[in-house]
Order: structure tokens, then C-alpha cells, then sequence
């Protein structure tokens, strides 16, 4: 295959596009429309992912302190966690108050902790700590655990335990998804340009009965394929990129809405557009090229 | 060279288009193949291109058995050969002048090359005129033409034409008929599949007639003998 | 009656097919249309056919203007016509039977109908055996036969063929001219294009003549004359 | 039209369909796949809707109690209240409690309550209700609102908003995603159908040129798109039912580890499927007749 060969080729991957506009124009509609589903999924996901992280990491911190530490010594402690970076609020919560918790939370049951009274009670002296941004959640954690009076840093619960549960099914979920459909579109592809080459076989028999070599009758289809791949997946992610932005530009009122819940922050256009261009564009070449080989296999069996 | 021999072709549906047909075909022959509609002339054309196989019996050309070729063999045994086929068989998105050079083309002919023969050929065929028509812009003779002017282009060594004269008036009929004797004159062997009683008279060739799948005439110089 | 009265078609890409072309074909006449490849004769057909528009002039079929007919008028004008395509036009996915059948079910013929006329047509062209093949696995001969068939099936009041006889040996085209004929004896208006010499100088009808769109020969019991 | 021409129709349509089989596979797939997903989503939104109310409404409810309700009254309230069907715990949670906690949320500028003690307390006392499952919370708020003796109900809070949130955006963006992949499907079907037609516009020609009028060569590729939504849609369904069948049989799983939360509960087969099959029943029956509709329109003008 000298460079001439390739020149052909290509020039006649282009050409087929350009004189079998119709079947050219409804293959990359169907690769787009696959892709922009495909784009969609990915930007909900990539979204909610990291939504849901923020979710995860924006808890309270439980600080537990150890025996024995002086009321001094706690508020000096109080004093430097406040001081922290990311810290917006420390409420110190006693032994008692947290007996008092537990009862309550019990309900019926909380007579069983009768029992426990002052020096008996078992539970600790906490801190709970509220932070600001979830950035900050992992570098409290660290500082917390080296301070010696501080026994145990607590930051999970039955909530944010299923919050994660939550996002790691969306995650989960989401990724089930975008696989299907990743499937969808190659099924589509394929149907696609199977119908293109079968609407030629005329044609690829005639190539075959002057002479043609295989790779020469499949070289154009390939290259058509993979044209139509990537129009359909820079197209692609031109709508949805169009979209987010419309998204993006509107999202100032549900951040007003909402924002103070701090989870509904849409991650910038170029972060998550760059994710759906690598998809889309590996995706759309892949499949359009695949596409195009299975086809064209059976055609030429002559 | 090209040899026959005791070919037999059943066709899935039963019926036997050609049954143990014998001959041999030298190089630089003229043979006229003729016989009624549906005698089998397409059949053995088909045949001879490794189109269909054959039910039983073998096909030797150039001393190799047609059987015996590999499948990534043949488009290469098929650049040997140029093909009129009845139905024309152009390519419909492409001009006469593109479906003439595509047939260079594929045998990796240089641009230069396409550029010097292509119109040359064409208009040996008289289509000059017409190279950047369309097959759906041309008539039923030019079309015809184009399959000729396509065969011709690689100067192949065995011309095959299945009734290149079916769609032409006498007069163009005749001077395609004064190229493909040129062209065989030059040494190019040549079968050509027809039922222009005139031509074949007129010609005074080797003639291989069939009757329903029969060989049941071979003669040198042979006219065109009407069955009763 | 079909008259055509100055007509010229010129092709998007600016070819002439026909200039100011005169004529009128009475009911029940046979007529020849004969001229070299490119004449214009296909071209003439399809302006019949309504296929394709005049670019000037005007086509009068039983004292309608062809132009003044509405879409919706257009399909049973044309039931008037039984037309032999030159390039056949068969349904590829439906067997001969079918083909033929299908011009009956156009016209809303009764299944009993059918299965009394088709098989009748089929086996008047000769090909009462081959009813149940496909287009593909049918000789060029044959398919022409079919088409043939078809365009006779709904007993049509004009029949028009485009080189019903080019893909047939002269014994085949002989009856089928024999068929032909016959139909024109019962009345039906035959146009026929044709380049076969022999035959329009057998049956000794009328003969329009065209070279290069322009209708040089209008003759009653004509011959084809050969041009220089 | 009479009864003959359609039997022809249906026939010609059945007869298109197996002799281009190649063109009518991929057109079923596409369809098919196009079903799918929707059905997919539709399973989703379904299920998702139901669980979301489900959380919605296993809130705790709170009974704020009139001024001056005496000691033994209230005792008797209690009583009663715990004897309700549904309610599996109540809790009295005095002015005085409310006070501290409510103290105890505003952390740093808790003291601004400072001035409110004993009588100032401006804070009513009240219930907090625990109810066993969703279905009670309805009767509970109504029986609850007749006593006299309670000044308010209210089973909202912060939390609950938000999960009220979430299901409304949930459902709205599964709606949005069924819009849009109706959508889809009907672009890649009619595309499919178009493709159809357009390697079949010889045989219209054809059709033409033989006196078909245009009604004639119409019917049976409608009844021809008619008849491949309508298998694509069974396929479709088909799918997605077995897929959840799968999955319902696989959800014990899940209800062990998860189904204390409550939330975590897939509806039966037959409910969902209902909603599936008709949707995709009429989502292929029309698109495939809308777009058989459309595309023969254009080859049509000869
Ligand atoms: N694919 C096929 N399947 C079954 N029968 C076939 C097939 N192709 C051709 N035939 C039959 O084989 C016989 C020979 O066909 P062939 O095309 O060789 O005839 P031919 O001599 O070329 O005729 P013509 O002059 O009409 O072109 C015919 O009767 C035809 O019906
Ligand atoms: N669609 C078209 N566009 C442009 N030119 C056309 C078109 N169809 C036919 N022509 C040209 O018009 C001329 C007449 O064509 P036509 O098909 O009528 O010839 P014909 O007499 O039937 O010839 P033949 O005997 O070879 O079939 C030819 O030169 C042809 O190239
Ligand atoms: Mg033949
Ligand atoms: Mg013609």
C-alpha cells in the first residue's frame, strides 16, 4: 500500500460520503444522536458523582475526647480547632448531653441505659465540629487525629452512610448506563453502515468482478466509516456542550435555590466537555470503523 | 489458453445451464458464443470470471485450474481478463469517464497514466463526448459502451463481452465490432457471447453454438446456424 | 391518437435529445422507432410515459395534453401504456409470476383473474417453465421476456417497447414479433424502438427515423436505413 | 379501498418485511434498542418515583400540643397516640428540651436565646411521632389535627424539603431523559425507514412507471413501519421484563443489606411492565408509521 493507495482511498472514503448524501446524512444522525445520549449520560454522571462526593464529605466531624482532659485544657482545644482553616463552628457536647442523645434516640428502649449516671456514664466528651467547604474535611481529619487529647475522630453515620450508598449506586448505575448505551450506539452504528454497504453490494460485486483486491474494496469503507464516526461525535458533543452551557447559564437559580444545600454546583463546561469529547471521539472512531469492517466481510463473500 | 472440460453447471434451484461442455481455446483466438435465450452463454461467461463455480469438471486458463485459486488470487486473476457483462454492470455514482478509471485504478495505474488512456479509450468508443455523463445520463448503446471502453482500458490478454451489440443500431454496432477485431488482431484472445446473426455471418469466426446447456456446434469460421 | 407536436427535450446538462420533434400515431398503427445509439428513441419513450417533461412543445394521448394532467391523474394514464423498459425494470424480489401479477393488483384484477391470465401471458412469451424465478436467475432474454409479458398482461390500448428483441437470439425475437403483431392486430397501438434491421425490414410497417434528436424519416411499410 | 386491496397490503407489507430481511433486522434492532432504553428508563423513573415518596413520607411526625394541656392529659394523649396503627413510638419532648436544642442548632448565636427561660419559653411542647410505614403517615396527620387538645402538625423539615427536592428533580430529569429518548427513537426509525425506502426507491420507480398510484405503493411500507414498531416494541419489552425479572429475583440481596432504610423496594413486574408495554407499543406503532409516512414521501415525486 504505497501513499498514492492511501491518497485513493481517502479520496474516495469522502467521495462515497459526498454521493450517497441521504445514506451519509442519516448515518451520522444516528451516530450523533447515540453520542449525544452517550454525552448526556456522562455529564449527569460525572455531575452527580462528584455532587455526591461533596454530599459524602460535607458531614460534621465527632471529635472524642479522651478521659481525663481538663475543662482548660478543652477550651483551649476548642479554641485551636476553631481556628483551623475550613472550621466554622465547634459546639462542645459532654458526656451527659450525649448520655441524654442516646436516650432519646432509644426512645422506649432508653430506661435500658438507666442504669448509666455520672461517673458510669461510658461515653465520651465530644467535639462536634462543623467545616465549611467539603475540601477541607480530610485535612481536619488528619490534624484532629494528632492531637493527643483526642481519642477517636468520628465522621460517619447511618446517614451518610447511605448517602454513600446512594452514590455509589448512581455511580454504579450511571456507569451501567453509559455501557448499555456505548452498546446502543454500536448496534445503531453498525445497523447503519451494514445498511450503507448492503445498499451497495451492487456495487462492491462489480469492484470485485473488474479486479479489486478486498482491501481495495474495503479501504474507502473503512475510512467512510470512520469519517462518519467522528462528524458524528464532534456533532455530538457540540449539542451537548450547547446544552450544558444553557444549563450552566440557568443554574444560578436553582443555586439559589438551593445552594446552601452546597451540593448543587454544576462543574465548569471545559471539565466535563473534555470527558465527553474523548468518549464520544473514541467511541464514534471506533465503532464507525468496526462498523464498517463487519459489514463490509459478509458483501464479499462473492 | 483456455479449456473446458467436461464442464457441468446445475444451478441450486435444478436447473442445468451447461452440461459436460468441452473445449479449448487457444491464445489469440476469436470465438463467437451463441445459442437461444437462456442457452447457457451467460453461464459460461460466469464461469470463466469464477463468478459461480462450476456443479462438476474444471476450468483451466493459463494453465492454472480455476479451483485451485485462492480466494486473494483472484481479483488478480480477474486483471487478466476484461469483462463486457450483458447488464453493463457500471457503477451508478460514478461518471464514465470515473468508472473507466477505476478499472485502471485498481491495478494501482498512475494518475498520469488514468489521465493519458481513459479519454483515449472513450473515445475509440466513441463516447469522447460523454465522458463526464452519468450512466442514468446516457443511453442504452453508451452505457454499453462504457462497459466496453472499461474492459478494454488494462489491455487485458482475454477479452470476454456478453453481447456488447445487444443495445447498439448496425452502424455502431459494426465499428465496435472493427475495435474488438483490432484488438484481437493485437493478440488479445476474444469470447464474445452474441445473437447478432449478422455480425457473427459477417465476422467468419470460430463459433461455439449451445442449445439448452449443450455444446452442439464448434466450427472455424462458422456462421450463425438458426435452430428450427 | 397520440400526437406530438414540436417537441424538444433538453437534458439539465443542456444535450439536446430531441428537437422540435412532429408526429402523429393513429389508433391501432405499429410504428418503428429506429436511429443510431443516442438518438433520442428512450428519450421520446419516457416523454410518453410522463416520466420526464417536454421542454417545449406538447404531447397529445387520446386528445389529452400530457401536461395538463394532475399527480393523481398520472397512474391511470399510464394503465393505458404496457411498456417494455429497455432496461427491463423488474421487481428484483418478486419471481417472474409475481412481476407479471403485480401490474394485475395495480389495477385492482380479482386474485381469480390472475391466476387465469398470468400464467397464460408467461407461457405466450416462452416462459410458462420459469414462472417462479427471481429476476436474477433468469438469462437477459428471459428478464426481456418478462418485462414483455407484463406490458401485455393488463391487455393494454397502447404498447410500448424499448429494444424488446436486443437480448434475444433471432428464432426468439422472431416469435416474439410474431406475439407482438398480433397484439396490433387486435387493436393495440404498437411503438416499438428497436436497431435490428432485420426485423423492421421484415415486417414492413411504419418507420420513424431519428439522427441526433431530429426526425429525419417518416415512412409508411419503411425500411431501416442504414446511415452513412 | 376495499377489503381486497387491504389484505394485498397487509401481505405486501408481511412479504417486504421477510424478503428484505437484512433491512428489516436492522430495523427492528433499531427500534428494539431505542425501546430498550426507554423501557430501561421508564423501570427507572417508576421505581425511583415510588421509593422517593415512600422517603418522602416516612418522616417523623411532630404534634406541637396546646398551651395549658395538663401533665395527666397529656400522659393520656400519649396513650392513645402510641395505640394508633402505624405509630410504633412516641416521644414527649418538652418546651424546655425544644429550647436547649434549638439553642444547641443555632451553636454560636444560641445565647441570643438566652433571654427565654422558664415562662418566656415561647416554644410549645410536643410529640415526636415514629411511624412504622408510609402508607400510615396520611390517617395519622388527620386523626392527629381532630384532637383538640393539638395546636399543629407538622411533618416537614429541612431534610424532608430536600428530599422532596430530589424526587421532584429526579422525576422531572427521567421524564426529561424519556422525552428526549423518544426522540431518539423516532430519528434513528425513521432514519432506518428512510434507508429502507431509499434502497427501494427503484422499486417505487418502478411501481410508478407501471400505473401504481401513489396511495397504492404507500400502504405497504406504512403497514410495513407499523408492523416493525409494533415487533421491535414486543421485543423491547421483552427485554427490559426479563432484565427486571432478574433483577427482582436478585433484590432480596439488596432488601437484606438495605431494606431497614425502607426505601430500597422494586415494584412487581406486572405494574411496571403495563406502563413499559404501553409506552413502547405506542411509541413504535406511531414512529414506525410516522416514518414510514415521511420517508416514502420524498421518492414519491417522479
Ligand atoms: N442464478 C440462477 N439460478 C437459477 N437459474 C439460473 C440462474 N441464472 C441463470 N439461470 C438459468 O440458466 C439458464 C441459462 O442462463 P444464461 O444466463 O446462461 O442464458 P444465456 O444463454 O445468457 O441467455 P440470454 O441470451 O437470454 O442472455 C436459463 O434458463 C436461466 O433461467
Ligand atoms: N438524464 C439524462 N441527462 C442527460 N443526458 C441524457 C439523459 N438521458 C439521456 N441523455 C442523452 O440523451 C441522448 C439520447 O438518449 P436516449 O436514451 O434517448 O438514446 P436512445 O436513442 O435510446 O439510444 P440507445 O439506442 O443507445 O438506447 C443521449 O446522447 C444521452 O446521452
Ligand atoms: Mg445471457
Ligand atoms: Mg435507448
Amino acid at each position: 500500500m504505497n501513499l498514492r493507495s492511501w491518497r485513493f482511498f481517502v479520496y474516495h472514503g469522502f467521495q462515497n460520503i459526498l454521493r450517497n448524501r441521504v445514506m451519509s446524512l442519516a448515518s451520522v444522525t444516528a451516530i450523533m444522536v447515540a453520542l449525544i445520549v452517550l454525552g448526556l449520560i456522562l455529564v449527569i454522571v460525572v455531575n452527580l458523582d462528584v455532587m455526591m462526593k461533596e454530599v459524602e464529605s460535607k458531614m460534621e466531624i465527632t471529635l472524642f475526647l479522651k478521659d481525663g482532659v481538663t475543662d482548660s485544657e478543652r477550651s483551649s482545644l476548642e479554641k485551636e480547632i476553631s481556628s483551623w482553616q475550613g472550621v466554622y463552628d465547634v459546639e462542645f457536647i459532654s458526656r451527659h448531653q450525649a448520655l441524654e442523645e442516646w436516650k432519646r434516640q432509644l426512645g422506649d428502649k432508653g430506661s435500658l441505659l438507666d442504669g448509666y449516671t455520672g461517673e458510669n456514664n461510658p461515653l465520651p466528651d465530644s467535639f462536634l465540629v462543623k467545616i465549611e467547604k467539603p475540601e477541607y474535611v480530610n485535612t481536619i481529619v488528619e490534624k484532629a487525629k494528632e492531637i493527643p487529647a483526642i481519642e477517636e475522630v468520628n465522621y460517619s453515620s447511618k446517614v451518610a452512610e447511605f448517602i454513600e450508598w446512594l452514590a455509589r449506586t448512581i455511580r454504579l448505575v450511571g456507569m451501567g448506563l453509559v455501557a448499555v448505551l456505548a452498546g446502543v450506539a454500536a448496534i445503531i452504528i453498525s445497523n447503519t453502515v451494514r445498511l450503507t454497504v448492503y445498499s451497495r453490494r451492487r456495487e462492491i460485486g462489480i469492484m470485485k468482478y473488474i479486479g479489486a483486491t478486498d482491501w481495495f474494496i474495503r479501504w474507502p469503507f473503512i475510512i467512510e466509516g470512520l469519517i462518519l464516526g467522528v462528524m458524528g461525535s464532534v456533532i455530538a458533543t457540540g449539542v451537548v456542550a450547547l446544552g450544558y452551557k444553557f444549563l450552566l447559564d440557568r443554574s444560578s437559580y436553582i443555586n439559589m435555590r438551593w445552594g446552601y444545600l452546597g451540593i448543587f454546583r454544576l462543574l465548569p463546561l471545559n471539565e466535563v466537555m473534555l470527558y465527553v469529547l474523548e468518549a464520544s471521539l473514541l467511541v464514534g472512531a471506533c465503532v464507525g470503523v468496526l462498523a464498517s469492517c463487519l459489514s463490509i466481510r459478509k458483501h464479499l463473500r462473492v | 489458453m483456455i479449456q473446458f472440460r467436461n464442464v457441468t453447471k446445475v444451478y441450486p434451484n435444478g436447473l442445468c445451464a451447461l452440461s459436460n461442455v468441452n473445449f479449448t481455446i487457444a491464445n489469440g483466438e476469436f470465438v463467437f458464443i451463441v445459442g437461444a435465450s437462456g442457452a447457457g452463454k451467460t453461464t459460461l461467461i460466469k464461469l470463466l470470471l469464477k463468478e459461480i463455480e462450476p456443479t462438476s469438471g474444471s476450468i483451466i486458463v493459463d494453465d492454472v485450474d480455476l479451483s485451485s485459486l485462492k480466494r486473494k488470487e483472484i481479483p488478480y486473476y480477474r486483471r487478466k481478463l476484461g469483462v463486457v457483462f450483458q447488464d453493463f454492470r457500471l457503477l451508478p455514482d460514478r461518471t464514465a469517464y470515473e468508472n473507466v478509471a477505476f478499472a485502471m485504478e485498481i491495478v494501482g495505474a498512475s494518475p498520469k497514466e488514468i489521465r493519458r488512456r481513459v479519454p483515449a479509450v472513450l473515445s475509440m468508443v466513441g463516447l469522447g463526448s460523454k465522458a463526464h455523463a452519468y450512466p442514468h445520463q446516457l443511453s442504452g448503446g453508451e452505457q454499453q459502451r462504457v462497459a466496453l471502453a472499461r474492459a478494454l482500458v488494462n489491455n487485458p490478454s482475454i477479452l470476454i463481452a456478453d453481447e456488447p451489440t445487444g443495445n447498439l443500431d448496425p452502424v455502431t454496432a459494426m465499428e465496435i465490432m472493427k475495435i474488438i477485431n483490432l484488438i484481437n488482431r493485437r493478440g488479445t484472445t476474444v469470447i464474445m457471447a452474441t445473437h447478432a446473426k449478422s455480425i457473427v455471418n459477417a465476422m467468419r469466426k470460430r463459433v461455439l453454438q449451445f442449445r439448452k446447456g449443450v455444446l452442439i456446434k464448434d466450427e472455424q469460421e462458422g456462421g450463425y446456424f438458426d435452430e428450427p
